[in-house]
């Protein structure tokens, strides 16, 4: 890979990085807009949207009511007749109200039309737990959604996808999710200063090695390098995969990755029974089940509603240390 | 003809054979549909708009052709009077390729974007976002557009509606909410699920200006709906119409109906929307005997035609199965 | 197992045998009411309920209006004060409009209470596709409740579990959710004149076989015994295994079966990717990784919103032959 | 005071004592919170209820033990009022076993049924289905009691808040829905997203009788809930208050406040439940400044009382993570 010379790198954040692919949707593009709760003058509930409502005026950055059923529909509605609508849902836990329209209408309207209609709309949200806010605020359901089809689902986890995911999506003309972690918003890095779309539908490695497979999205990406980095001190050489479109899966890439390592660790911070992690031991167990030495193991959060309480928080999410302890169980015989 | 008085002058021969003629082009259209269930030529759910044909007749001739439609799962004779031909229609209930939705959707779910005609809901309530929606987006691009969406009574209930009209308020949108009020959300009557029946009342809790017609007057609906397109064209914002009707035949092709009365049915019959406004139109003497005739001959003609189109239209292959599931190009 | 003498036995349909499950559980416990969209006045949209309001009036055979998320709050809202309300929601499509409530409340309110706060409600619901009723009305959608921590999730197949797992819901003191499959409800045949509550939360063998374990729930069910049968005569001695209850999985009976058949076909009416399947094939490939011969298959529905047409809503659906081809396959190498 | 004139008989010394007594435990708690959150003894979301004091503590005496509560996430003060023990709230901020729910909940879930206070809901109009079913239950048997289910200003965009008034309205249950308007939903503002902005109208549109009250008028409330509850008791269904109130504070810790100017928060302090009712009581010489010095020392020793206890309190094992998911035994 040839990077671009140091000096056209910025730092950035994962926030700042989403909110320049806004940014630069809504200048390149009329028909782009934002619309959500406190997008406009709170300016955005993760801070994604500050600034931009000075910049794009109220029109463009649309503050809605609390009606998120209504205000999904309706960017479903502008999408097809023309616009390139960007809807926030604040989090996952309130996209439980939308849902019909998202299931009923986002992913069937270019079916159930016999292919007249397409529906071009991008739909944020912030997905995931470890900010201590309970049982109510902390659900990872982006795997439901993975179910669905006639939606894409992304789950930007670097600081590039987060720059390029949304650009691309918007170019997509059908209706596509991106699943925003919470505690990936404060991330720092460097990016390519010039740094824009990217293309979705690939997984990417993340750390090439050799004996086991870790395959992660958005979130726990960063709690399986750090458990990458553990094995590897133990003699275990993990190769970790980011997932990075949760639908389409890219199951052409895990079954190459073990086809070489043999071994394979799911890591999903959905409950256990049912979570995307389910798929994707599901397809490996059809489709790599020869290349495959042992068992699969998984890494979930435990199936409890998530507690207040940061030390329960903590053991009820998957962390490096039940990632570590997985690749070794899956290695062991 | 309750509200014609001021509406006499326009009532030009001509416009009352018309409004005959696409009142009996649903009718018919719907009574054939049913016969075609009965020998399994349409499968499904097959909800039918006999007796409310006053409705759609009434208010859609009030768009233009830039304007746009949203409708529900009983929406055949939306589509019809839109201006969808017949033969795509029929194919599509049959399931045929060449069918306006490419045979996927069936009766529930007509579309045609030509026409503006964006289905066939079948989700109740469902609608009513996706309208705000294209009404926000013509707003958004000073597009001089109106969106017309219609909905049932049972549909008051959800939240929808609410979250609905108030974004439409708030937004101030070119929206035409048309409410077809008949009484019964399938069994289950208005006065058991709605603390407010005046329905067009609660459109008033949002500051929507709202009205309520005869909806088994077609002359009434047209003028009241004439008065709010042009409203929303004056940029005056959202306006509701409340049609109250009366659906003849059962909700769908499984329902026995034992929650209401033949009595009630016969009754409301008796004001049935064509069979009204027929009499009124021979005792003026405005349409005659022959005309009736002439109609029932033409809409038959069109209809046998239809028929003849699904009948001898074609299956999509199995292989295309997956088609249609994302796009390829954005539009 | 004894079976009482043939003279015990009645004549009874799937439909009569839930409303038998709900008369009786009205006789009994005057806490226990049904309430939802058309079960009284209508009859109940499957005609499930019909003739339940003359018997015990509008008070409790409640008819709602169309508000699918004010009445299943509503029958939580009930249950934890006392009631043991019977919430029938139409049909699964409908019931993405009162997830929130499902999720957030009914599934959380024990836990984020401290165990205060039980909520010993049923939430009956048809499901599954057949009739030709297009995307917005076929939806299969039961694998994803069975994500969730704190419901319980069945799927009668059979009509005994249709006479008898209502009664055994209503005396549990979680959520649980029953799923019908809409072809079932005209399913006649005989039980016991006394069939009354079963067991839940065992899988069962509804037909032992010693080759290959296909595992399948509602409506598939039958499919695959009629697979099973063709299967036979190709001299492939199917076992196959009706879940029963979605949540929580019966692994054991499971593992037991591919302990003895070391091959497995899942079989689920929902879309592949995502579906309840993908959990069962992940389980048994982390935990029945060495019992298995060769590669798990999958037999669900096709990636596409179900259309309309008969001919592509049968090739849309899982069918015999494909649970055939998928049982072949997995028993060639 | 406003509406207070047909109150004042009743506004003896002992109850203007313990109304000033109630808002001082809320806001003094609520202080006490804010200064726990920024030495990371409380965490996760908190929302303080400082400025809308009157509200719960002018609602809640109205009614009876057996009475219910369903509250929203920002629900200390109603806790407060309604009995839960300020040691178990305080417990619960900080996640420990001794408190209300067990630490499982925190700050946005405090459950206590002994005291028939039913959280703490997290999503935005959440609990109004909840509270309709208890009401329901209620009226199904017999009780006479009533569920008081608070919400704010911005649940009313929300579905659910349309489809619960209704269900209550239709089937005249028990319930008293109290809106706080505080004028906002996190930083947005009421204009901005209801059309109708005078909210207690909107219940009146589903029949149910409704009411707006200057919710930072303590006596004014209590007034109000006092005919409200009684009314209901009297079987005469639904009751609606709207609480006009405000928010002194960010609406949680990550709220910079870019919404709303320094001086139009300034202008509703002078306003403040606790300052006005304070100082009409002086004024009056109900209350004198060493009641309010005795006051202040009696609620300072409560709350470190309730620090203490949840500084105590122990941290659940992590073994019993899984426990709570699924109850074993019928209630
Ligand atoms: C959300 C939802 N709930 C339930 C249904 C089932 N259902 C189909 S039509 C109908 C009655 C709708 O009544 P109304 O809105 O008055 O329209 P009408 O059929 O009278 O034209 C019901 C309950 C549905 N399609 N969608
Ligand atoms: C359904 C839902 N959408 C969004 C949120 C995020 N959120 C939490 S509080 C809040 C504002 C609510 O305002 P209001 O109802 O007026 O209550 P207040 O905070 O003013 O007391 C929002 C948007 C949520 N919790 N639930
Ligand atoms: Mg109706
Ligand atoms: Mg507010």
């Amino acid at each position: 890979m040839t990077r671009p010379p140091v000096e056209t790198r910025i730092r950035t954040s994962y926030r700042e990085a989403i909110r320049a692919a806004i940014f630069e949707a809504m200048l390149e593009d009329e028909r782009v807009f934002l619309m959500g709760e406190d997008v406009g003058r709170y300016g955005g509930c993760y801070a994604v949207s500050k600034g931009l409502l000075a910049e794009f005026g109220p029109e463009r950055i649309r503050d809605t009511p609390l009606s998120e059923s209504a205000f999904v529909g309706a960017g479903i509605g502008a999408a097809i007749v023309g616009m390139r609508p960007i809807v926030e849902i604040m989090t996952v836990n309130f996209s439980l109200l939308a849902l019909d329209q998202i299931v009923n209408n986002a992913a069937t309207l270019l079916h159930m039309s016999g292919g007249q209609i397409s529906v071009p709309l991008v739909i944020r949200m912030a997905t995931g737990a470890g900010r201590q806010v309970a049982a109510q605020h902390s659900h990872s359901l982006e795997g439901w959604y993975a179910h669905i089809p006639g939606l894409k689902v992304l789950a930007p986890a670097t600081l590039e996808d987060a720059r390029g995911m949304l650009g691309t999506a918007l170019r997509d003309p059908n209706p596509v999710l991106i699943f925003e972690h919470v505690l990936l918003y404060n991330m720092e890095g460097e990016i390519a200063a010039d740094a824009g779309a990217v293309e979705i539908g690939k997984a990417a490695i993340r750390r090439p090695g050799r004996d086991v497979t870790l395959i992660a999205y958005g979130g726990t990406l960063h709690k399986t390098l750090l458990a990458a980095e553990i094995l590897a001190k133990e003699g275990i050489d993990a190769e970790v995969v980011d997932l990075r479109t949760l639908r389409p899966l890219d199951t052409a890439t895990l079954l190459e990755s073990i086809g070489r390592t043999h071994h394979a660790v799911v890591v999903d911070e959905g409950w256990r029974s049912g979570s995307l992690s389910a798929e994707v031991a599901a397809r490996l167990a059809e489709e790599g089940f020869w290349s495959l030495d042992a068992p699969i193991g998984r890494v979930c959060s435990v199936e409890v509603p998530i507690p207040y309480p940061r030390h329960l928080e903590e053991a009820a999410l998957p962390q490096p240390a039940r990632i570590v302890a997985a690749a070794q169980a899956v290695m062991r015989r | 003809m309750t509200g014609s008085a001021d509406l006499k002058p326009h009532l030009a021969r001509s416009h009352v054979m018309d409004l005959m003629r696409q009142m009996l082009r649903i009718r018919r259209f719907e009574e054939k549909c049913i016969e075609l269930y009965a020998t399994e030529r349409i499968r499904g759910f097959l909800h039918v708009y006999i007796g409310e044909e006053a409705v759609a007749v009434g208010a859609l001739p009030t768009l233009t052709p830039d304007d746009a439609v949203v409708a529900t799962y009983r929406e055949h004779g939306q589509a019809l009077i839109r201006g969808v031909p017949m033969n795509a229609i029929m194919a599509e209930m049959y399931g045929k390729q060449e069918g306006c939705s490419g045979g996927r959707g069936g009766s529930m779910h007509i579309f045609d974007v030509a026409h503006r005609f964006y289905g066939g809901n079948a989700i109740v309530g469902g609608g009513l976002p996706l309208a705000v929606g294209m009404a926000l987006a013509d707003k958004m691009c000073n597009r001089r557009r109106v969106t017309a969406c219609f909905f049932g009574d049972g549909a008051v209930a959800e939240g929808e509606f609410h979250e609905s009209l108030n974004l439409a308020a708030v937004w101030k949108l070119p929206i035409l909410f048309v409410c077809e009020n008949n009484l019964y959300a399938m069994g289950t009557a208005l006065e058991l699920t709605e603390s407010e029946t005046d329905l067009h009342l609660k459109a008033q809790s949002y500051r929507i200006s709202s009205v309520a017609v005869d909806g088994m007057d077609v002359v009434a609906v047209e003028a009241a709906a004439r008065r709010a397109t042009a409203a929303i064209r004056a940029g005056e914002g959202p306006q509701f119409l409340e049609c109250r009707t009366y659906r003849f035949r059962a909700h769908s092709a499984f329902d026995p109906e034992l929650y209401r009365s033949k009595t009630e049915v016969e009754e409301w019959k008796k004001r049935g929307p064509i069979e009204r406004f027929g009499a009124w139109a021979e005792a003026n003497a405005i349409l005659h005997p022959t005309d009736f005739a002439a109609l029932e001959q033409e809409v038959a003609a069109e209809i046998e035609a239809a028929v003849a189109f699904a009948e001898s239209g074609n299956w999509e292959p199995v292989e295309t199965l997956t088609r249609g599931v994302y796009a390829e190009v954005a539009p």
